[in-house]
């Protein structure tokens, strides 16, 4: 038998990771515990992003996704959270409902994703063959964080579109994607800030 | 300002209401009705010549001896004396202000005695008055928070009374 | 290191175990020996830490500190503190969330010694020598405020909330001037490996690169203002302010837990300092470049000993600054009074956030305009080739 | 809840969904002993302070009845700790002036000394606490190591640190070691040029100024109107010290002395000395000045010491005789004030002809201007509420007595 | 074991995307706390970012030449981003539902008045 592989090994960790919290997030039902359940899920995606290769996401799914967004969550959590709102029981008809509408989708995914074939061949494999090297080695292979900033202002390094030469600036990146999600987290911001200020309603009594 | 002008000046308004006075003594006082508590406070603190400004201290005396053998030779009746000591930082002068009441209500053991509050012309009065109403047991009426102060509030009885008996235990400690 | 040992292995062809068993246990037992040293090294620096902690306490205020457990100077107090909290008894109050109270001070811990994978002790002595290195080091320090949200929210105590409100709303604030003064570095260096960006501070101290412009000058402080801020470190120590929340959101802690959350916090202290040090000071290049003088690098063509020498003399000078930097952050700590928590707000928005900004710019500009800092370097970075080197002799964690 | 049973306060509050009720004390770090304040929080704003206290309560006047004069002393010192000697002191001179008995020269320097030396003792302290409110541990050691010194010099006068009962009614209880005022010299040189540090590590503070400037302001009139005395009162700008303005028979022991009272007028302090500028960020009758004036005010107490040493060694060697323990007390009330570093400590004895008074009441000083902290406190943050409760410099033993 | 020696493809970053995209969707459809509601909002764009992620892994399938690259990440990225802007947003909103119901439930806030 052949070496452990170790991206097979630490894929099945974090996938394992991932898949179990978020299913427990479904299944509990204390809303603190949902948010660490969350958080545990989260983390683990980021290690298989580690894993894809793309270090950079995975780096910012740590920094804003962990360690931003989810201290929003975990902060309104904490505010929310009183007496009967931390456990709040779902009626046992949604719950078979809910099963079934997710069982199935769960089914139809599952079998759209092992059922193309070009999905299923491992590349790592078949180049692992060809070199001495161990697979892990692909890892390093990975996305220059230069080569995302360069495509978010528009130049993309990977694919430069051959047929059109003076396109090939500007016109293939992602700037208006980019000016589109500044402006939109900008008025998300203020807006939020407008919605969550402090108002005091109706008096003491 | 002397504190027989005070004095003199008081008679001249509140007449009626001065019981007695003692200006020989070491802190000279003046003695007034109960009820006119407030309306001599309010003088004694608003008028520009005497502007008693600062209220030092409220104190609660429990005039009354349980030793019937020592009792027969006392010279007074018994009696609840609250004592209000007076400065005025502005005309440095100082009056003692007292008010004797009957140590019970109505002379049912347990009515405690009456007096209105000087609470909202000096904010001392404030806890002073609660302090005496926990130790020596005297209403104030009017009080805006008339809860004991350092006793517990289930605390049964007015410690500074003369007759008080410490009770033997409290919530399953063993007080004596 | 591990491929080594497999190869010998199979070289003996012992047929014991099947053999990826062997194989198994050999990488199993590779990597956490490598672990183990990159941990034991932490771990000692948290040590000493208490015990310097201690000691510029008592000298700072006209004390000795311990002088009794150890020697004359208490050297083994950590260890008897250590003693001391782990056979406490371990209280969890009634109200607490069990599950959250008890897990909160590993997510803490874990969070403050997972930064150290990707963080290198000398030229290419890092256990994993990350692309992104500086933007995971920020990242993965930001997840140890999970350890006092959850761990003061579990508690069941009011006391422990506030303590851990504070804390969310204070990092979460100061991660914004952090990343902004990081960033400088990073774009100077032009790449978010830490192994690249200490490489370009090589020779003398001029080019390190809190000396390369005005700009880093200022973001330097900045950067430690943020740091401290954001490793709850007085001035800014709201989260446990004991004068006002008890001990926020350690109220509730006791014995070995606490100590959990206590290694924690002093092993965010080395690693916000280490990354000061290799972001601004040079990282393992010493004032004078003596391994270069003595050639004793690679590019000399020196004897690999040599050059693992040299190393080790890296990280020996990257320790010291770092040392030094945790220094600062205790006498800061036994000198100033506590900020207050808008105070602590206002401090990183209208001047951390705002300098940190300024900074960024400024950087921009003088990196266009004068390529090679204050001071000419002596050699200038080529950044395309830049590529994580192999040679080191620590990498661990092969996955 | 049985808190909630016993304290219809607190059963009287509606919780909005965004308050919070916070039990600071009996056991918290900077309420300075058993003080328990119930604070009523939106977030990290504090909207109403509830002060209880009486956790210390020892019915110190039940038992003042029930001992003689001379034999309560030893309770005077646990009233307020921190400043046993100035507890002696004024309930020495209640009794006296019952009794109509003076003292000798020569005690009346010594009682001067030794109260101002408490004085400096109890500053340091409030000081020190103070810092440690803020969250600065230095200050803490240092004051300390000179507090220790002047313990160590009552502990040669008396035989205690803390709960000296040195003063008594009539007199002292012993003169000084040989030597003692040569120490005592031997400390002021030494503690002087310390003062500058202090200013330095606080005074100056910029972190210490931000805290404290602005914060928990008693305005003269509110000061005057809760019975706020001491360095409360002066801080907020009162000229006004019982040492000069109190009853004749305390103001006579302060004859031939010189000394400023400590009172920001018309935006100065006396300037007898260098003392750091007052910041712009602070307001008068802030927590920053109630601070400074404490700061001032050691140096007039060691301007106090220095003539007392001096009067004392002019003064022939005559002692007053303290009373006996069973010395009877004529009939009559007496109440006096006197400037116990914390403010003015008001004691009132009533005899009735035996030795043991009808009745001893202690007015403290702590106890009037803790009723203020929820003026002070309300509005500010949860930070402020140790900010301001410190700056006050109270003692529950002197609150509950 | 053939899981911990053989290399891991496509399909099996795809499986466990799938798995995080239908405990979101359950998340969402049966939690009654708007905040878990919110929480199966999150698992679903993760379990979508794990899928473009993992399309744009070259080495992680036969025809690498068909990976997305760049285009998966930035994406990916795009959705991080979206992500913490539509938490505050949702944040906001059920901060401002909880002080103006008095209840986090969703299932009671049928009023459109506020």
């Amino acid at each position: 038998m052949e070496a452990i592989n170790w991206h097979s090994f630490f894929f099945l960790l974090f996938g394992l990771a991932a898949g179990g919290f978020a299913l427990a997030v479904v299944l509990s039902g204390n809303i603190v515990r949902m948010g660490f359940y969350l958080i545990m899920s989260l983390g683990a995606v980021a290690g298989l992003f580690f894993l894809a290769g793309a270090e950079f996401v995975g780096a910012m799914q740590l920094m804003i996704y962990v360690g931003g967004t989810m201290v929003l969550l975990v902060f309104g959590v904490m505010l929310t959270a009183r007496g009967p709102f931390v456990s709040m029981k779902t009626p046992g008809g949604q719950w078979v409902l809910a099963t079934i509408v997710g069982g199935s989708l769960l089914v139809m995914l599952l079998h759209t994703a092992v059922s193309v074939d070009d999905w299923r061949v491992k590349a790592v494999a078949e180049k692992a063959e060809l070199s001495e090297e161990p697979p892990e080695v692909e890892l390093s292979e990975t996305t220059n964080p230069d080569r995302l900033g360069m495509a978010l202002v528009g130049v993309r390094s990977d694919q430069p579109d051959p047929r059109q030469p003076a396109e090939e600036f500007g016109m293939s990146g992602y700037l208006l994607a980019f000016e589109i999600v500044s402006v939109h987290l900008l008025v998300v911001l203020i807006g939020a800030a407008y919605l969550a200020r402090t108002k005091r309603v109706g008096s003491r009594d | 300002m002397e504190t027989q002008a005070i004095i003199d000046k008081l008679r001249e308004k509140f007449a009626a209401e001065i019981v007695g006075s003692d200006l020989e003594t070491f802190d000279p006082w003046v003695e007034i009705t109960p009820g006119s508590v407030p309306q001599v406070a309010q003088f004694l603190r608003d008028d520009p010549q005497l502007r008693f400004d600062l209220l030092h201290c409220v104190t609660g005396v429990d005039y009354f001896e349980p030793d019937e053998k020592k009792a027969a030779k006392v010279d007074w009746e018994p009696h609840v004396e609250v004592i209000y000591h007076l400065s005025s930082m502005a005309q440095r002068h100082r009056l003692v202000l007292k008010v004797t009441l009957p140590r019970w209500k109505d002379d049912t053991p347990g009515q405690l005695p009456e007096v209105p509050t000087v609470s909202h012309l000096w904010n001392t009065a404030n806890w002073h008055e609660r302090e005496v109403f926990d130790l020596s047991g005297v209403r104030f009426v009017g009080h805006p928070d008339p809860r004991r102060m350092l006793c517990p509030e289930d605390w049964v009885g007015h410690p500074l009374r003369k007759d008080y008996e410490m009770p033997t235990e409290y919530h399953g400690i063993r007080a004596r | 290191m591990a491929k080594f040992f497999i190869e010998y292995l199979d070289s003996l062809s012992i047929p014991i175990l099947p053999e990826w068993i062997v194989h198994a246990l050999v990488y199993l037992i590779v990597g956490l020996v490598q672990c183990g040293v990159l941990l034991a090294i932490v771990m000692v620096s948290v040590a000493v830490f208490t015990w310097m902690e201690r000691k510029i306490a008592g000298r700072i205020q006209d004390r000795l500190g311990p002088t009794r457990t150890g020697g004359r100077f208490g050297w083994l107090q950590p260890l008897a503190d250590g003693i001391k909290l782990w056979t406490k008894e371990d209280l969890v109050p009634k109200n607490a969330d069990g599950l959250l109270f008890r897990v909160a001070p590993y997510i803490a811990f874990c969070a403050s010694f997972t930064v150290f994978l990707a963080l290198p002790f000398s030229d290419g002595w890092v256990a994993q020598n990350l692309n992104v290195a500086a933007f995971f080091v920020l990242a993965v320090a930001g997840l140890e405020i999970f350890g006092t949200i959850l761990g003061g929210y579990g508690s069941g105590s009011k006391w422990s909330l506030f303590g851990a409100m504070r804390e969310a709303a204070q990092v979460v604030s100061y991660e914004v001037p952090l990343g902004l003064c990081v960033l400088i570095p990073v774009m100077i260096a032009g790449s978010m490996n830490l192994v690249t960006i200490g490489n370009i501070q090589a020779g003398l101290f001029t080019n390190w690169l809190i000396f390369h412009d005005p700009c880093t000058f200022i973001t330097f402080f900045v950067y430690g203002t943020c740091a401290v801020a954001s490793v709850n470190r007085a001035p800014f120590d709201l989260a446990e302010a004991e004068s006002e929340l008890v001990a926020g959101f350690m109220t509730e802690y006791s014995g070995f837990r606490w100590s959990i959350f206590f290694m924690a916090e002093y092993g965010s202290m080395l690693a916000v300092s280490a990354l000061a040090t290799t972001l601004f000071l040079g990282g393992w290049n010493g004032p004078v470049p003596v391994t270069e003088l003595l050639g004793w690098t690679e590019a000399a063509g020196a004897h690999p000993v040599l050059v693992q020498l040299g190393n080790l003399l890296g990280a020996a000078n990257f320790l010291c600054k770092t040392y030094i930097g945790v220094t600062v952050m205790i006498w800061a700590r036994w000198s100033l009074p506590r900020l207050r928590i808008d105070q602590v707000m206002t401090t990183c928005l209208k001047y951390c956030l705002p300098i940190a900004a300024a900074m960024l710019v400024g950087a921009t500009l003088w990196l266009y305009a004068f390529p090679g800092g204050m001071i000419l370097k002596q050699r200038l970075p080529d950044v395309s080739s830049q590529v994580p080197s192999d040679s080191c002799g620590t990498k661990t964690g092969d996955g | 809840m049985s808190l909630e049973r016993l304290d219809p306060e607190m059963v009287e509050f509606d919780v909005r969904t965004d308050e919070m009720l916070i039990n600071m004390g009996p056991q918290h770090p900077s309420t300075h002993g058993v003080l328990r304040l119930l604070l009523r929080t939106d977030g990290e704003v504090v909207t109403d302070v509830t002060p209880h206290i009486g956790y210390l309560h020892r019915c110190a006047e039940k038992i003042g009845e029930n001992v003689t004069a001379r034999q309560w002393i030893p309770y005077t010192d646990r009233m307020d700790y921190l400043a046993a000697m100035n507890m002696n002191l004024g309930w020495s001179l209640v009794v006296e002036k019952l009794l109509g008995r003076e003292v000798t020269e020569r005690t009346r320097h010594v009682r001067v000394l030794v109260s101002e030396l408490n004085r400096i003792a109890n500053h340091l302290v409030a000081v020190a606490a103070y810092g440690l409110d803020l969250g600065n541990f230095t200050p803490y050691a240092w004051t300390f190591r000179e507090r220790e010194k002047i313990l160590d010099l009552f502990e040669e006068v008396c035989g205690a640190r803390l709960t000296c009962s040195y003063i008594v009614p009539g007199g002292i209880t012993g003169d000084f070691p040989a030597g003692w005022l040569d120490r005592c010299e031997t400390f002021l040189q030494e503690f002087e040029p310390i003062i500058d540090q202090f200013h330095s590590l606080l005074t100056n503070s910029a972190i210490f100024i931000r805290r404290t400037g602005g914060i928990g302001v008693l305005s003269p009139e509110m000061a005057i109107d809760y019975g706020c005395t001491g360095p409360v009162l002066r801080g907020s700008g009162v000229k006004w010290d019982v040492r000069r303005d109190g009853d004749p028979w305390y103001t006579r022991m302060y004859e031939d002395y010189e000394f400023e009272v400590i009172a920001e007028i018309d935006g100065k302090y006396p300037q007898d000395q260098e003392y750091p500028p007052v910041p712009e960020a602070v307001v008068l009758g802030d927590s920053w000045h109630r601070y400074y004036v404490r700061m001032l005010e050691v140096v007039q107490s060691m301007r106090l010491i220095r003539q007392a040493m001096e009067f004392y060694r002019q003064t022939d060697p005559q002692w007053s005789d303290p009373i006996k323990v069973t010395e009877k007390l004529p009939k009559g009330q007496v109440y006096l004030e006197t400037e116990a570093p914390k403010g003015q400590m008001g004691f009132m004895v009533i005899g009735d002809g035996t030795a043991k008074p009808w009745r001893a009441r202690a007015r403290s000083s702590s106890f009037c201007n803790l009723s203020v902290v929820a003026e002070l406190c309300r509005g500010g943050l949860i930070a402020d509420v140790p900010a301001v409760v410190g700056s006050l410099d109270l003692v529950l033993g002197e609150i509950d007595r | 074991m053939d899981l911990l020696t053989e290399p891991v493809g496509l399909s099996h970053y795809l499986v466990v995307g799938a798995i995080l995209f239908v405990c979101g969707v359950l998340c969402m459809a049966i939690k009654r706390n708007a905040l878990g509601v919110l929480m199966g909002v999150e698992l679903v764009l993760n379990g979508a970012n794990l899928n473009f992620i993992a399309f744009s892994a070259p080495y992680l399938r036969a025809d690498s030449q068909y990976a997305t690259g760049l285009d998966g990440h930035l994406i990916a990225m795009f959705v991080i981003v979206l992500a913490a802007a539509e938490a505050a947003v949702a944040l906001a909103i059920a901060l401002n539902y909880y002080n103006n119901h008095a209840t986090i439930d969703v299932d009671e806030g049928d009023e459109l008045k506020g």
